[in-house]
């Protein structure tokens, strides 16, 4: 958790409208796979905040960003030529856990959600983990870096429109994997980070199963270090809080939360949030 | 400079005199925008401070508004937080000994829905360690009940602060709200009150549009903005309110370098408070009062109390 | 799309009914930042725009307002111009003849001291050749007397809206301030005065300092706020006002993009005004109109008409 | 008066602190010296608005800018790099009137104003002129461009703590050449650009030696173009317009005006503009 600033090595797209980034950092910067950096675009005031970003992997002295040229901070982003600076936070929030218990991982990733899966699938390969990425796109375009999960196991890809892989979703195609009885839900592990639909359906998967499961949430967020309350979602209280659901901040507590532990519905049911004065917290 | 401890505590030329209180720093940390301290420990001194303003807090617990609880616009955000607050028990017995250890003025900032509520609040403070003031909270756009309620009308900005100053005897700043037609009516009524200082602004009543899900985006509609958008805005009304009031004026909104704290001590305000910046820079409480020192050699002037109402020779 | 003579009149999917007036498009030229349409006309096709709404006229010439008059904020600037026009006669016999040739609608913005002032407006430019209704501006905060002031109250905003309707049979459009308590109880005055359309926001009271100068950089000392940082506050206003009255509403502030007229639109303003954009990039008021578009191509509307207020189910 | 977008050919420091930008044009593009260009620097809206700067120079397809770094606008333009667009509109604003009968021309410039001289100068030249450019600068390192000025006729340098050249400002070296008779007013012309007391000065010098002089004004501006009433000054009214003064924007009517034609004490007092619904205009 410290404000830093490393030089920009490289910064160039690695796919369609994808690039990666890669900063020159002090040996001893380190982190864990699912933490992210909270990172500065733009000198001015508008955009005004900070962008959260996965770190993607890292190495003795460098780290990789993998992002999506989306909207004005992302374009912002990738303006930025090697030499120049670059200004963080971090490494922020909680890591996946790299589970050793269980045999077999799969690594779930849906659009610009799989870069955190990237460093992940190294770490539990060094592990002796064997590591499958289900990886989902619309279309065969939207399929981000096969190539470079490749060497750390199995891959499965899923396409909406079937252009390649499985047709269907990540989700559906993993289901179908134990529904098939070709893996088996007691020896697995499953890593997810994606959109809010992904995370739901995989999350019901895992429940389902009775497969551990450990989601990455994108949240908006200001500050970034758990100081401004913006980026809040409601978990499940645990039997030592008597059930009461918990707000809790995806800077912090998150980005990765256990299957189970979230409270979707509170993104659409206003009950849980309104009346807190009645609310018995 | 260093205190006895070995501690940084900032420049001499940078101690304020605010009201009843001497400070290292005219640089406070804004409520909300700092939580109770803790999570900025780690990026800077808290010491070197001018004080901390926590975030508002409220006799039970609140879990706060529904998500989507904040968004960016131009050179600004929209929060709806809902002032989710653990309580002024919890704050009491779990958060304020934090901050005590680091010797930094604490001022707690309060929100109530009646005046009965501000009172009580006020009066749970009152010698508690640590705690070197209050903050009413009568100007939050984001809860249904009170708040912006309350600075929106005289009557009631008088009424809470009365209720307040009875409760307690710790000095009372009374923080008001931008949506109104004349600030200098609700700070007139608030100085008549008994208020101790005026800190201004809070948020700008706001809101943002999600074309696709064709709904506000926040999850309670409407927001409030902060951030350099407002600056211009709150410095017109430290402007009014330090031309019209006997008592200090605090100056809020958009305080993003030396420069814009030096304009808000100009235009009439004794000290400032820092919000969105710190989510931009985690350094930038002390930054700001380092550039603000570098701002005094450069326009000569010796202490931070010249400074004040310079611009309105 | 072309008219008859083979000019430019941009797509069918915008024609727009804002109230008494069946538009090209909903895209409005702002008061105050497109003159009088003279300087802007080698930029882009006059005829495409919704509208040109004219800088505030008076009944005598004014000078207008101590430079500096103008100040750059974070996304935004501060203009104190204090509506410097050459007066209702010279702005009949000389201005209007020029856009009457482009056939675009032309509303001209009124400034008086009084509701008398207001009246006399009003009726000269009853049955002006090529004028298709007035604009009320009784929010300017750059003038010292009438302007913002009947802004402010409500039964002078009903007073003035009265003696305007009465004195013209043109459509009265009443521009509102943003700078008050309620919002909506201005625009129920005004509303009840027989306004057949309400316009807002004009730009919000602030200050910039001249720090080295020690004195605010506008020979004003204060100006009005305008451009993307007001945005979400002007969208919140046409959203309460949308949401209070039955005359159609037209949203004014910080737009710069289809994206941002199409918020106003699903807030429920009928069309939007454009204004500081124009300083940024002079083709701004057709660029939009063709982003606009686009938007509704994405967002799956087939006309303007069912983009309005489609936030608020 | 267009917009353009043109594309950068050049953006480099040619002095301490000072840039210079080529930017390639249509050949059709032309201008006339001491017009103008509004220059959008950045993407976003922080800065918002657009940044007058005078055309150096010209020459077939491309225009040369040269600018002070100083606030951020012109620092956000100073990143900009070769191959990337510029988004400009102009020329805009009367150009200094190039007076052919007289056979002198003394071309005064301040700080940041010397930039419009240099096309001045030669064009002033390439009609028989012969040019003396005075430069000022508070010290030897302020001086701008004397290397590029110096092909086009004569130079005198002035600077405030006397580093090098005259000891004093570049008015006061010019009112000495007259002063004593080793220049000849009634065949001069004086063209000035720089800082306001600088104009004020060599208005005043300009208008007791009865030089004909042309100032060129900075004012703050927000459309550049005339519709905003943001830029202006005060200028004398002429014997047809019964001496009421006129406000005039410096974007248009200007930034060039005539010596003798502005009232400067307008910047000063507030009574030329208060109650103007009183002051018959
Ligand atoms: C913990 C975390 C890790 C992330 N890791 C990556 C990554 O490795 N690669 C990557 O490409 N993206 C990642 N994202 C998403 C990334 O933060 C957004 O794509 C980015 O903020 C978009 O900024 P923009 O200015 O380009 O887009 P805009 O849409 O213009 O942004 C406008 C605002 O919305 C917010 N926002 C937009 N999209 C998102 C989003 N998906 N999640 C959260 N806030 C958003 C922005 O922060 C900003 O405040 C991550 C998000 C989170 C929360
Ligand atoms: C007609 C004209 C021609 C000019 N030609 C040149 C030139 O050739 N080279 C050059 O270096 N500069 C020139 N200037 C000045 C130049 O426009 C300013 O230096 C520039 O706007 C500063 O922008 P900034 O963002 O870097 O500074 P900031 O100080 O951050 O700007 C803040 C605001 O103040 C305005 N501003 C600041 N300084 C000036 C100034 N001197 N005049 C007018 N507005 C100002 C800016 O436009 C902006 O709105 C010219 C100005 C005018 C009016
Ligand atoms: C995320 C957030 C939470 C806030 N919470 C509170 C609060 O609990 N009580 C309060 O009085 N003001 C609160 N504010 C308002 C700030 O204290 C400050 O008045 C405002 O943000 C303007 O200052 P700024 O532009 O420096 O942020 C909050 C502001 C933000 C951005
Ligand atoms: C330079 C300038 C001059 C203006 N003059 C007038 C005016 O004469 N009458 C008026 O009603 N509004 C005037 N306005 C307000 C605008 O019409 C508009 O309401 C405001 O600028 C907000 O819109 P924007 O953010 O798109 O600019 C002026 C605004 C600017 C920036
Ligand atoms: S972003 Fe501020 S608490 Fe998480
Ligand atoms: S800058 Fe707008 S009129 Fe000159």
């Amino acid at each position: 958790m410290v404000k830093l600033v490393g030089q920009i090595i490289e910064n160039r797209p690695i796919e369609e409208g994808t690039f990666e980034m890669i900063v020159a950092v002090p040996p001893t910067f380190s982190y864990l796979p699912g933490q992210f950096l909270h990172v500065r675009v733009a000198d001015s005031y508008d955009p005004l905040l900070r962008r959260p970003l996965s770190i993607a992997w890292a190495a003795s002295g460098r780290f990789g960003l993998i992002y999506r040229v989306s909207g004005r901070g992302m374009t912002m982003l990738s303006r930025k030529r090697s030499g120049e600076s670059l200004d963080f936070l971090g490494p922020l929030g909680q890591p996946y856990p790299l589970r050793t218990d269980r045999p077999r991982a799969f690594l779930v990733g849906g659009g610009i959600g799989v870069p955190p899966l990237l460093g992940l699938a190294e770490a539990l390969s060094e592990k002796g983990i064997s590591v499958t990425a289900v990886i989902g796109a619309q279309t065969k375009d939207g399929l981000l870096l096969l190539d470079r999960l490749q060497p750390f196991g199995k891959l499965l890809v899923a396409t909406d429109d079937g252009s390649v892989g499985f047709a269907g979703t990540a989700v559906q195609c993993l289901e179908e994997r134990f529904g098939s009885g070709g893996e088996r839900p007691q020896e697995s592990v499953i890593y997810a980070c994606g959109p809010l639909p992904m995370l739901r359906a995989l999350d019901e998967l895992a429940q389902r199963w009775r497969i551990p499961g450990y989601l990455s949430v994108e949240e908006s967020m200001a500050c970034g270090v758990g100081a401004c309350l913006s980026c809040v979602v409601l978990r499940r209280g645990g039997p030592g809080e008597s059930g009461r659901p918990q707000v809790v901040r995806t800077c912090v507590e998150g980005p990765v939360f256990a299957s189970g532990e979230l409270l979707w519905e509170a993104w659409e049911q206003p009950k849980w949030w309104e009346d807190t004065e009645e609310t018995p917290t | 400079m260093q205190d006895a401890e070995g501690q940084p505590v900032g420049s001499p030329r940078l101690i304020t005199q605010l009201g009843p209180w001497q400070l290292r720093s005219p640089i406070l940390a804004a409520s909300g925008c700092f939580g109770y301290g803790r999570e900025y420990a780690a990026y800077l001194p808290l010491q070197r401070l001018g004080g901390i303003v926590t975030k508002g807090t409220s006799l039970k617990p609140r879990l706060g508004d529904l998500p989507p609880r904040m968004v960016e616009t131009p050179a600004g955000m929209l929060n709806a937080i809902g002032l989710q607050n653990p309580g002024i028990e919890t704050v009491i017995q779990a958060e304020l000994p934090f901050l005590h250890r680091y010797g930094v003025p604490v001022i707690v900032n309060l929100y109530g829905t009646t005046p009965e509520e501000y009172a009580e609040l006020a009066a749970r403070l009152d010698g508690v360690e640590g705690v070197w003031g209050i903050e009413l909270n009568i100007s939050c756009p984001n809860v249904a009940a009170g708040g912006i309620l309350f600075g929106q009308s005289p009557i009631l900005a008088r009424q809470v602060t009365e209720a307040a100053k009875r409760a307690t005897h710790l000095p009372v700043m009374v923080k008001l709200s931008p949506n109104v037609t004349s600030i200098v009516e609700i700070a007139r009524a608030v100085e008549d009150g008994g208020a101790d200082l005026i800190s201004l602004t809070n948020t700008f009543r706001g809101m943002a549009i999600d074309l696709h899900r064709r709904r506000p985006v926040l999850g309670n509609l409407s927001g409030g903005l902060s951030g350099p958008a407002i600056r211009p805005l709150a410095l017109q009304l430290v402007w009014e309110v330090a031309g019209t009031v006997q008592i200090p004026v605090v100056g809020i909104g958009g305080i993003v370098s030396g420069d814009d704290a030096a304009a808000f001590l100009m235009a009439g305000a004794s000290a400032v408070q820092v919000g969105t910046a710190q989510f931009i820079d985690p350094t930038a409480c002390v930054r700001i009062a380092d550039e603000l020192e570098a701002t005094m050699n450069r326009e000569g002037f010796a202490q931070i109390a010249d400074m004040v109402g310079a611009a309105r020779q």
